[in-house]
């Protein structure tokens, strides 16, 4: 008992106990498919959240476009779904039966030769990945290797975002353009569409964000992770103690990239589509925003931070339209300017020490672990949202 | 010239910011084993100097040569790794890391980044940690807060994390300011022990420390070198006294 | 297609470059002088545009209501206020919000970005969700057609001289007046700059009001040839970011210079491309050039 | 908006339970009261949030976000028309309640919003969707959750869907008898094509060239689109000074609308010296654009505000009670309007809300009172319009200079055109 009390107590493994707990039980026993799918589409961008906290958080580097590497990972999969939904039979009220819907408007008559591999679910899985990643690693050596950082990173991400979206929109016969790619149905002959299937597609999700988290947990434990946070502080120190500080950067940029990817192939196959709203500038920051929110240097943080996000907006676009852009406004400002930590900073500074000083006399106290991931803060937090949502739903 | 025994052989440096030349067709050739101290008024070009050595700046033409290699075009973790250590005039250490942690990230093994991933703190890490921790005083202190530290401590434990990697050539950017007469005197007294087996570069002003510890001396002005030698004989030189009582 | 068309079509089609020079440049001077000279990432700088468009819209629709008379007249007037009242709330948003996070760039963006959310709420409650434009007075409208054939357009050209004006007003306050000795001299050493006596925290509010008062005017010259709706502004920030990144931040000519470079590559590849394809070219050109020279294409060389 | 519209759902409970109380036969009191002539069991077999004496019905448009420009329109015609049907007595002798969802011109938050009207709110039938995309992303959810789904807009066409009933013109409605009444009245025979980059201009542009240069023996002399959003068309009327045609054939939409057609006007070219036809210039754009860059060129609809009849009349009088005098409609806006209307008459005609009756129950209705004239539903869920063209004038108005005699058959999947 002790030693997995140790365990959970060093590595703050006890607040990723308790996400994993709320994710992969309280969730699906609290809510109805239809809730439950969404809180599966917001997890995706929980991916992209945690990969920020590994790139902002302990690299130091923000990026303003990881919508990049969601909607690349997103496309890969929806390329696959897609042409296993254009089957001849299904779309043989086509000019050119067998290729997709779009192609087909667009006047194609043939599959284009690069969209041919992703006929294959093990290719398209491994572009999912790989595509992003071999993206990242480009636009990412070529600047950290010449010292682009900050701000100017930050912009030249934007501009990146703004090209893919332009193009995607522009190259709408072999992308779908603005419409994205829609009606995707099966995966091999696997009705994503049912209920079911959502139910599994969930527990993939959680699953995999879940490990997503672990793997960062691990990363940030090793000698990686302190050589991070430690060229955040002091670049120099690092470079000149034999370090190649760009490829640390390259690394983390990589690492969130293809953690956005997972994400966006994941958002596909529960939301059933893709489209290039996710690439742009726009979503990119509010991505940013979740992490923010969550805690830029806690991975659980990062996701309670994205679910809180997206179920007050839920909730808000449900019920106040009008004051959603207030309330996000405000959200954005006040983490800025009061919270820099997020989420996980005020239960660090706040939440922590009061329970501390209610348990002070029985329990020894607490060896603090600098960056540890709050637990129980955000559950708190989102509580409100979460009732009105979940009440009366079936079990 | 091709090969010499020479630590560090550097000819014909310039470099220039805007037209104006910081260092100016600079000669300067250091032995193994020797303690080097530059001294030079302000904007003399000193710091520039040991920039330009370990990579921080970029020559505008010349070459330095390091072992025999030629070091003017390689990144700077490529000239740590070849054994060229580097401490900042302001210490510059990780404060929010224990002292432990602050040399364990120093050691040289796992450099590159899945190296990093699988770096394991064995034996052998740890029996280097406790050396150098030994030899600069902190051997007591290594769960400690590096930014807890006393000002001292933290100008000992950023030359100590230089020494966890065993650099030929030691740079060290004016390590005893602001610190107390008896610091000054237990770091007199490292800096005189690590040169045993390594070279040593020190930018310093304060003279009593220069004469202590400096096998010879280099005096800068205005990017060029205006005198070398002994203390003695460099204290004597003119120019070198028109330099500094001049201005 | 004779030797006069094709003269003419070259003609025009280099004023098209001039003019999209020219609101390049006018959209990204403001940010210049913010983000280039304080490191203040302002991402809301596309709304404080769109104030001052909003503002053109105001008096617009109070001329033609009140003084129906002076239609011909009210734009050079609206013009100013445009430029006061993006100032007044530039100095508003400078005391409320960034002087608290002058150590923390990247938190400016994120922050200036909520800020950014909130205006375009604001202008959609008051203005509401359709686009407006505010009626131009006749002069401002139509071409000037100097040959038969040739038409350069009044809108293009009174943009390009507001351009010339401003560009011209901000160099010379940042390199002749008081102001600018401060501002330069708080940019090169905040804390010397402070000890000689320069309040710099003033000095601070000044150049961020002005910066959003130079957009204010930018997003009033907008109004003659495109529309006005709370989300325009989001249309220019990246554009605008890109102008002054791409020119290096801290120069002044290098967004000059940036703004025509980035003007004619588009205006030209326009020409021979797809509008799509022109764009993404010289996207890809600009994030290329600044991934081989990432200081921009004028950077002051420091010693460090 | 206003915040009349903000109606805040029963939750899932009291709805269930009056569902259950409904369900009993003794328990009549109210629908007498109603005077209801059909009771829930029979007019609702399928779980629809249906009481004695309600209806629940879904709107699902952008009300912020860059969209909230075009689809403020819709959302107050779809309003007005339900309130009319309520003040009628409502449908089946139930009132029309709606519950309004915010796409956010978003098209992911669509397809979740259309998912949560169908799913949990168990709405009869939803009014909304405005762009293409919007409408894609929530196809799949009403064919797989068989829901209803009006949809105002005109659009690409190649495009059926049992679920769907499309209120706005497909392709070859608002291009085909444009295009001929441009080299007729016009003489057009060199065509300049014009559009935004997405999905609608290409495809309108696409049968627009087919039908120039296979059937009118016309040529198409330059074909170009701009990025969404794109405010800078300086070379792009450089590139029509070149090619000198003989009609600029348009489609672009949004903000870049208001500066190409400033732009234009600058660069001399206007109505008087230019034949221009648009695809996308309703009285709404024209807001944005101003009359006076606008004056002279024409607009391919099915409807304008302008037109004279007594339908409209009553229409556009309603509209300005409800918005202001200053309110514009433009050709969706009536489209939207239609909706309900066509709905009511369905459903009247099945004799149920059943998605199923409805959908079956609605080729071949007629609406005698529409403002822009008879329609008529046809087999493929498309309306039989008329086609319109009109030119745009100084003071932001259009007069209409010319009508289809006959209604125009929709024809989603045109032969030849693809």
């Amino acid at each position: 008992m002790n030693a997995i009390k140790n365990w959970l107590m060093r590595g703050g493994y006890g607040s990723f106990v308790i996400l994993a707990l709320i994710l992969v039980v309280v969730f699906p026993l609290a809510m109805d498919i239809f809730r439950l799918n969404l809180v599966g589409k917001y997890l995706t961008y929980g991916f992209v959240a945690i990969g920020l906290v590994m790139l902002w958080g302990y690299g130091g580097v923000l990026s303003l476009g990881q919508g990049v590497f969601f909607g690349l990972g997103g496309y890969a999969m929806a390329m696959f779904l897609k042409l296993e939904a254009s089957d001849p039979e299904s779309t043989k009220i086509q000019s050119t039966p067998g290729i997709p819907d779009f192609m087909d408007w667009n006047q194609l008559t043939a599959l284009p030769l690069w969209w041919e591999p992703f006929k294959s679910l093990p290719f398209a899985l491994f572009a999912v990945v790989a595509v992003p990643v071999l993206l990242a690693f480009v636009v990412s050596f070529a600047m950290f290797k010449r010292r682009v950082g900050g701000v100017y990173f930050a912009i030249i991400t934007q501009a990146v975002a703004l090209i893919l979206t332009v193009l995607i929109i522009g190259q709408q016969g072999y992308t779908g353009g603005v419409n994205g790619m829609t009606d995707l149905k099966t995966l091999l002959g696997w009705d994503i569409r049912t209920d079911g299937a959502k139910y599994v597609l969930y527990f993939v999700n959680a699953g995999l964000l879940l490990g997503a988290i672990l793997l960062c947990r691990w990363i940030q434990l090793s000698k990686l992770g302190t050589l991070l946070l430690a060229m955040r502080d002091k670049e120099d120190r690092v470079r000149f103690s034999g370090y190649d500080v760009s490829m640390f950067k390259v690394f983390a940029f990589c690492l969130a990239a293809g953690l956005s990817a997972i994400g966006g192939a994941m958002f596909t196959l529960q939301v059933g589509f893709m489209s290039p709203s996710f690439v742009g500038i726009v979503p990119s920051i509010e991505m940013v925003i979740f992490a923010a929110i969550g805690g830029r240097m806690s991975l659980v943080g990062a996701v309670y931070g994205t679910l809180l996000v997206n179920f007050g907006k839920t909730y808000f676009s449900e019920s106040f339209p009008d004051l959603w852009l207030f309330l996000m406004a405000a959200l954005f400002i006040g983490v800025v300017m009061a919270f820099p930590n997020g989420l996980a900073g005020l239960y660090e500074s706040h939440v922590k020490p009061w329970l501390a000083r209610r348990r002070s006399a029985g329990a020894p106290a607490t060896l603090p672990v600098p960056p540890a991931p709050a637990g129980h803060a955000a559950p708190v937090k989102a509580e409100p949202a979460l009732s009105a949502r979940v009440s009366g739903q079936t079990a | 010239m091709s090969n010499t025994d020479f630590v560090l052989a550097i000819e014909d440096l310039t470099v220039s910011f805007d037209g104006f030349k910081a260092i100016d067709n600079l000669n300067l050739y250091l032995d193994r084993g020797e303690l080097r101290v530059v001294i030079g008024p302000n904007g003399a070009g000193k710091t520039t100097l040991l920039d330009l050595i370990c990579g921080k700046t970029r020559a505008s033409a010349g070459s330095i040569k390091f072992k025999n290699e030629e070091m003017t075009r390689l990144p700077e973790h490529i000239r740590v790794r070849a054994g060229i250590g580097r401490k900042f005039q302001t210490p510059s250490i990780y404060e929010n890391l224990s002292v432990f942690k602050n040399l364990e990230v120093s050691f040289p093994r796992g450099r590159g980044v899945f190296g990093a991933l699988g770096f394991r703190c064995d034996d052998e890490v740890r029996a280097k940690v406790d050396e150098v921790a030994g030899m600069i005083g902190l051997a007591d202190r290594l769960d400690m807060e590096a930014g807890l530290l006393s000002h001292g401590q933290k100008q000992w434990l950023e030359i100590g994390m230089l020494l966890m990697q065993d650099p030929e050539l030691l740079m060290l950017d004016e390590p005893i300011a602001g610190m107390s007469a008896k610091e000054r005197e237990l770091t007199a007294e490292l800096l005189l022990r690590i040169c045993r087996n390594r070279s040593v570069i020190v930018i310093e002003h304060d003279m009593e420390f220069v004469s202590r510890i400096a096998h010879k001396v280099t005096v800068m002005h205005q990017g060029k070198i205006l005198a070398e030698g002994p203390m003695e004989k460099v204290q004597a030189d003119p120019k070198v006294i028109d330099v500094y009582l001049g201005h | 297609m004779s030797f006069d068309e094709i003269y003419n079509i070259t003609l025009m089609q280099g004023f098209a470059g001039l003019s999209l020079f020219a609101v390049l440049l006018l959209m990204g001077l403001g940010l210049a002088i913010i983000f280039g000279q304080m490191g203040v990432i302002n991402m809301a700088h596309g709304e404080f545009m769109t104030i001052g468009a909003y503002t053109i819209f105001l008096f617009s629709s109070l001329t033609e209501s009140l003084a129906p008379g002076l239609v011909q007249a009210y734009f050079p007037f609206a013009i100013v206020c445009a430029f006061l009242v993006a100032f007044g709330i530039g100095w508003l948003t400078e005391w409320a919000l960034i002087r608290h996070l002058y150590k923390r760039p990247l938190d400016t963006l994120l922050a200036t970005w909520g800020l950014s959310l909130g205006m375009q709420q604001v202008f959609r409650s008051t203005f509401g969700p359709k686009e407006v434009s505010p009626t131009l007075p006749d002069w401002l409208m139509g071409s000037w057609s100097p040959a038969e054939g040739l038409d350069i357009p009044i809108n293009g050209m009174f943009v390009l001289a507001l351009t010339v004006v401003v560009t011209g007003s901000v160099l010379i306050a940042l390199y002749r007046s008081r102001w600018g000795l401060r501002v330069r001299a708080t940019v090169s050493n905040r804390a010397m700059a402070n000890a000689t006596g320069i309040n710099t925290r003033r000095t601070d509010r000044l150049t961020f009001a002005i910066g959003c008062g130079i957009a204010g005017v930018a997003g009033a010259a907008f109004t003659t040839i495109g529309s006005t709706g709370p989300t325009s502004g989001s249309l220019y920030i990246v554009d605008a970011f890109l102008v002054v990144t791409f020119g290096g931040a801290a120069s002044l000519w290098g967004t000059v210079v940036s703004a025509f470079g980035i003007a004619q590559t588009q205006s030209i590849s326009e020409f021979f491309l797809s509008g799509s394809m022109a764009k993404v070219l010289t996207l890809l050109l600009i994030v290329t050039i600044l991934m081989m020279r990432p200081q921009g294409l004028f950077a002051a060389k420091v010693r460090r | 908006m206003s915040s009349k519209y903000d109606n805040v759902p029963l939750s899932p409970e009291r709805r269930r339970l009056l569902q259950g109380l409904a369900a009993l036969p003794l328990f009549g009191v109210s629908k007498l009261g109603f005077g209801a002539s059909l009771p829930t069991a029979q007019v609702n077999t399928t779980g629809l949030a249906i009481t004695d004496t309600e209806v629940t019905v879904g709107q699902l448009h952008s009300a912020t976000g860059t969209m909230a420009i075009s689809e403020t329109g819709s959302i107050q015609a779809e309003q007005l028309a339900i309130d009319q049907i309520n003040a009628l007595g409502g449908i089946l002798g139930r009132k029309i309640k709606v519950i309004k969802e915010d796409g956010a011109s978003d098209w992911p938050t669509f397809a979740e919003k259309s998912r949560k009207l169908l799913v949990n709110d168990k709405v009869a039938t939803v009014f909304g969707c405005w762009t293409s995309a919007s409408r894609k992303a929530v196809l799949p959810i009403f064919e797989k959750e068989n829901g209803l789904l009006y949809y105002p807009t005109f659009y690409e066409g190649l495009e059926q869907s049992k679920n769907v009933i499309y209120t706005g013109q497909e392709a070859t409605q608002q291009i085909i008898w444009g295009l001929d009444w441009a080299q007729k009245e016009k003489g057009a025979k060199k065509f300049f094509l014009v559009g935004s980059d997405y999905i609608w201009p290409r495809t309108s542009m696409k049968i627009a060239r087919k039908h120039i240069e296979n059937f009118q023996k016309g040529r198409v002399v330059g074909e170009e689109y701009y990025p969404l959003g794109n405010t800078n068309f300086n070379s792009l009327i450089n590139k029509i000074k070149v090619a000198k045609p003989d009609c600029i054939f348009a489609a672009v939409v949004g903000g870049s609308n208001v500066a190409f057609y400033k732009q234009l006007k600058a660069a001399g070219i206007t109505g008087a010296k230019q034949f221009l036809l648009t695809l996308s210039v309703t009285e709404d754009e024209m807001l944005g654009i101003g009359g006076e860059n606008f004056a002279g060129f024409y607009s391919s609809m099915k409807y304008f505000q302008s037109l004279d009849n007594e339908n409209n009349k009553v229409f556009v009088e309603s509209f300005k009670k409800a918005y202001g005098p200053k309110a514009v409609i433009g050709d969706v806006t009536q489209a939207a309007y239609l909706g309900p209307w066509l709905w009511k008459a369905a459903v009247e005609k099945a004799g149920s809300f059943d998605v199923d009756k409805v959908v079956a129950a609605s080729p071949g209705i007629e609406l005698k009172t529409a403002p822009e004239g008879y329609v008529k539903v046809h087999d493929n869920h498309h309306l039989y319009s008329k086609a319109r063209i009109a030119q745009g004038q100084a003071d932001g108005t259009f007069t209409v200079v010319a009508e289809s005699s006959d209604l125009i058959v929709p024809d989603p999947f045109p032969k030849g055109y693809q």
